[in-house]
């Protein structure tokens, strides 16, 4: 829930580029010829640090070309409690969020095929709000695990989020049950369910559908965690480990299957899905 | 924090001079009869300007309250019986959230909550309710051993929150609050959750998918502590009264948005000006519940409890 | 299994004994009315240490008088290596523990009740070989479990074993598994299975049927722990604290549910039973 | 602990003066071909000799070789494909005991097994093989795994024993594998196992229950290590070779007594000695064991599974 304040590293796409044949690497400063740098895509060759991706930009270098079909597009933002912080309304919020993005909510669900295996997906964007998760990104995202069981097709989720939404209130923290219960539905019908938690999964986000995966697979250096560091600062008075709260700390700790370089992702995914058996 | 102190000091006085002119006329030797009863008129009054419309944040100061019922008080006044179970089978006991073998009225269930302490001492020891992945984890197992058992599931809840620690990041906070949801979801007994105090986020949520889920009047359920709303939204943790007003935190809010099934009344001012009849109330609200879902199959109980949270912010609702 | 070397303080009932009137308790040495001492039985009030009972005092302070039918009773010792360790064969070493015992075997199982609820109860005995696991302990616990199973009744084990019974070998590991397979059936079945841990209870005995109950009770300052506390010593090169591997070590880190001083111990057993509904 | 080379140090002094005299033939000026093929002949008498009928405690030796193929070879050489799964979900990832999927000859399965390191650096991080609570918490995670994708598993046991250390006992070694006994006793899909070098105990059988157990020819698998079996019996650590030889270790004895239904021949002499043949023997009776119990459904897979251990010292056996 602190993506509000959050100094970010990722300044976002035009703004780390030098003149228009180099990028720089918003956290080692490498300048990084822009064909390397969007092939990659958007990681820095030098510290493996990976920019955040747009929904429809992991969608393109996960998915077979021309195979997608996006579900429920026009599920979007609820303000059931008519909030406000006093400067600005969430509706307010959303709508510029909605402008900005082009998407309706903060995360994009469909259909479409990895490597020729029919898959459902939904993949979150950091852009929409922090990736925070309402009523209309838990709707989408149980709407694909529905499918994913009606259709018998393996599940995947990229997260990328802050949390909960706080301007909906309890309705949001409520999608951390509502999404969780159709992941359990999938487990209990064999049906595999894949996470891929990305820069940043924190909050709710993390302690719902992200983490209740067969197979957790992390971006290299992603922030994954509960709480904020701040919080954990402020609570234990003591210094936090540097890779506290990584994906590479995550994985010593136990919670992280594997940890796939962006440019291997795609075939990561393609050959866990080829053990499933139908 | 003694805010809770600040809206109801007036009432406190008169209810001091009530018990003094009590005790004095105990003796005999003096009488102030009309001048309690005057007392107690004015307090009556006072109660009814003061609560009747209380503001999100004072319900949150009295959900606070020091001298709120706390799950052990419920253990030891509406339950017959209470045989604790100890420990997550994987890494140690958290006294901030305990759970056990619980007889309420001619009932047998399992009993999980958070437990807050009343002194420095307890609350070191229960980390003031604040639970660990292995609380979560001991309770994860004392629901799969009701399920194992065919007992109901009764789940109190009060905590600030799951605790922020170093440790509990390192050992899964998340991992544990998330397969604790994805379990509740399938579980085959009969799931009754009330929110008694604090009803604090993933921490409180993390044991709180229910069949039912019940609220003290008094009590409070947010996403985030208005506090830490006000701090990141108003940029100023002092604007928490304005962030409690807008998060819609108190019962009646939850009831409207559909998160809150039941209401249980609370004495005017708060569980804590009437521990035995707020506590007398529960017992009332949770043989009804216990009663009404015994009916059910296990199937039909985990079908209706995935319909219940799948509808929670379905999209058309709002429209 | 490291039951033969053990400077054990358990002396056997005479040696406490100062004279006629009084026992000397075998840790703190304060001297106790045996009436007392034996009322108890066998703890002391002042340290609470609690002196090891033979499967047949257990029985008669847990079984309804009358009520306890044996199962099995002539199952008794194998010796599937041949076994002798140069001086002593293994035969010869149980015919000795058969005489000094009058058992056939570690464990006495059976049908009885507690508080009028009919149970199926294995009691192991320590002065058997050390409570040690051996093909017949096993074949006597699984048939116990398969009872319990078939008749849809609790099933309750008492142990009290330095663990596998090194003399028979694979035979004594591998009824670490046979066992666990009779207690997964009863978890499976929905059918209570309650551990209760005394003094001691180490190795293969730990590491199956004694912690894979619904429930674990132990008595108060039992040894529980897998591996033992010299070898460990040895292997980390550190001290131990003090209350390592006692049961309220194990309490506090999470794998011990109940401590119930031994009089209050059937009552424990009792109120938790009436707790399944069958 | 150089053992292992007291026995056929006499035959490495051959296999030297072999190659020695192989490559000064290579040059074309001189050759030894004569001697070469006396110093053959030699070498095969003594190898038959040697190892014709081995102690057990040679036996020990051969399986504990510095040289021996580990998990890791068996991996690389054997299987076509193995993604890596990390983790307990709870606490940590023990290196000494790992996990993924693999792939071998045409089919797909669940591998886990002790990792041992060869390299002082890889026995620090692996613990040589000895394994934690958090390692067999990884395993039972990831044969649920294949439970859900209906792939068997595949367990390669090689440790000295489950980690005799403070942590390990704290964090609940003896519940860790208890519960990985009562959860391979109901796992609906098969379970393949090779004891490919020590079998060490608890911590052996923690991870295997099999449908089919499978050792390796020189391998050894033992209730107890020799050397702790002497030190209490023999109350002399020295008398390792006798305890040996008491406790029936060795793969003949164990198909004897019931425990191990299958022999991989190793080559004469050991694993270490041609690996190669060693891990093409092993990927034979994998595949095999694979088919076969391909055919049954988890219901009797897990029926068949729960006869055959309930009748491992079934009294009525021996008498
Ligand atoms: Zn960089
Ligand atoms: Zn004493």
């Amino acid at each position: 829930m602190a993506w509000f304040r959050k100094k970010s590293k990722h300044k976002g796409k035009d703004e780390g580029l030098d003149d228009n044949l180099w990028v720089v690497c918003p956290d080692c400063k490498t300048h990084v010829h822009r064909d390397e740098w969007y092939a990659a895509p958007k990681v820095c060759p030098k510290c493996v640090f990976h920019e955040r991706l747009s929904a429809r930009e992991r969608l393109d270098i996960t998915i077979d070309p021309g195979t997608f079909h996006e579900f429920n597009q026009d599920i979007s933002t609820s303000d059931p409690l008519q909030f406000t912080d006093g400067k600005e309304s969430y509706f307010t919020k959303a709508e510029a969020a909605k402008g900005r993005t082009g998407l309706n909510e903060a995360v994009v669900t469909g259909s479409g095929k990895i490597d020729d295996q029919t898959v459902t997906i939904a993949v979150m964007d950091f852009r929409f709000l922090g990736g925070s998760l309402g009523s209309g990104t838990g709707e989408k995202i149980l709407l694909g695990a529905d499918y994913a069981l009606r259709h018998r097709r393996p599940y995947i989720v990229f997260s990328a989020s802050g949390g909960a939404r706080m301007h909906e209130g309890i309705v949001s923290l409520m999608q951390m049950a509502k999404t969780c219960a159709g992941i359990a539905r999938l487990h209990k019908a064999g049906i595999p369910y894949i996470s891929v938690l990305t820069d940043p999964t924190t909050g709710g986000v993390s302690a719902s559908f992200a983490m209740a995966g067969d197979i957790h697979i992390a971006e290299p250096r992603a922030l994954i965690g509960f709480a904020g560091r701040r919080v954990i600062e402020q609570t234990i008075r003591q210094k936090l480990p540097a890779d506290f709260q990584t994906a590479e700390y995550l994985l010593e700790h136990g919670f992280i299957d594997i940890i796939a370089h962006r440019r291997d992702m795609r075939n990561t995914l393609s050959r866990v899905l080829r053990y499933w058996k139908r | 924090m003694d805010a809770h102190q600040d809206f109801d000091q007036e009432l406190k006085n008169i209810e001091g001079k009530i018990a003094e002119l009590t005790r004095l006329s105990a003796d005999d030797s003096v009488q102030f009869g009309t001048e309690i009863a005057q007392l107690e008129k004015k307090k009556a009054d006072l109660e009814k300007t003061l609560y009747a419309s209380l503001s999100a944040w004072q319900t949150v100061q009295i959900a606070r309250h020091p001298q709120r019922p706390l799950l052990r008080d419920y253990i030891e006044n509406i339950f017959s019986e209470f045989i604790e179970l100890h420990g997550d089978r994987r890494f140690g006991d958290d006294h901030g959230l305990i759970g056990g073998f619980a007889t309420i009225g001619d009932r047998r269930a399992v009993l999980i909550g958070h437990q807050k302490g009343r002194t420095v001492e307890d609350n070191v020891k229960m980390n003031f309710g604040m639970a660990s992945p292995d609380g979560y984890r001991k309770a994860l197992r004392i629901m799969k051993l009701a399920e194992k058992y065919r007992l109901p599931v009764i789940s109190f809840i009060d905590t600030p929150g799951a605790y922020p620690g170093l440790d509990a990041e390192a050992r899964g906070q998340a991992e544990a609050i998330a397969t604790n949801l994805a379990a509740m979801a399938l579980l085959e007994v009969p799931m009754l959750v009330i929110v008694s105090g604090e009803g604090g986020s993933g921490g409180a949520l993390g044991i709180g998918m229910g069949d039912t889920v019940m609220m003290l009047s008094y009590a409070v359920y947010s996403v985030i502590s208005p506090e830490g709303c006000a701090s990141i939204l108003w940029r100023d943790g002092a604007k928490a009264p304005e962030a409690a007003d807008a998060l819609k935190i108190t019962a009646e809010s939850l009831k409207k948005l559909g998160v809150v099934d039941e209401i249980i009344p609370e004495p005017l001012g708060g569980a804590h000006r009437d521990p035995r009849q707020t506590m007398e109330n529960v017992k009332t609200a949770l043989l009804k519940g216990l009663k009404k879902h015994a009916r059910f199959s296990p199937k039909k109980l985990v079908e209706t409890r995935y319909e219940k949270y799948a509808d929670i912010g379905r999209w058309k609702n709002w429209w």
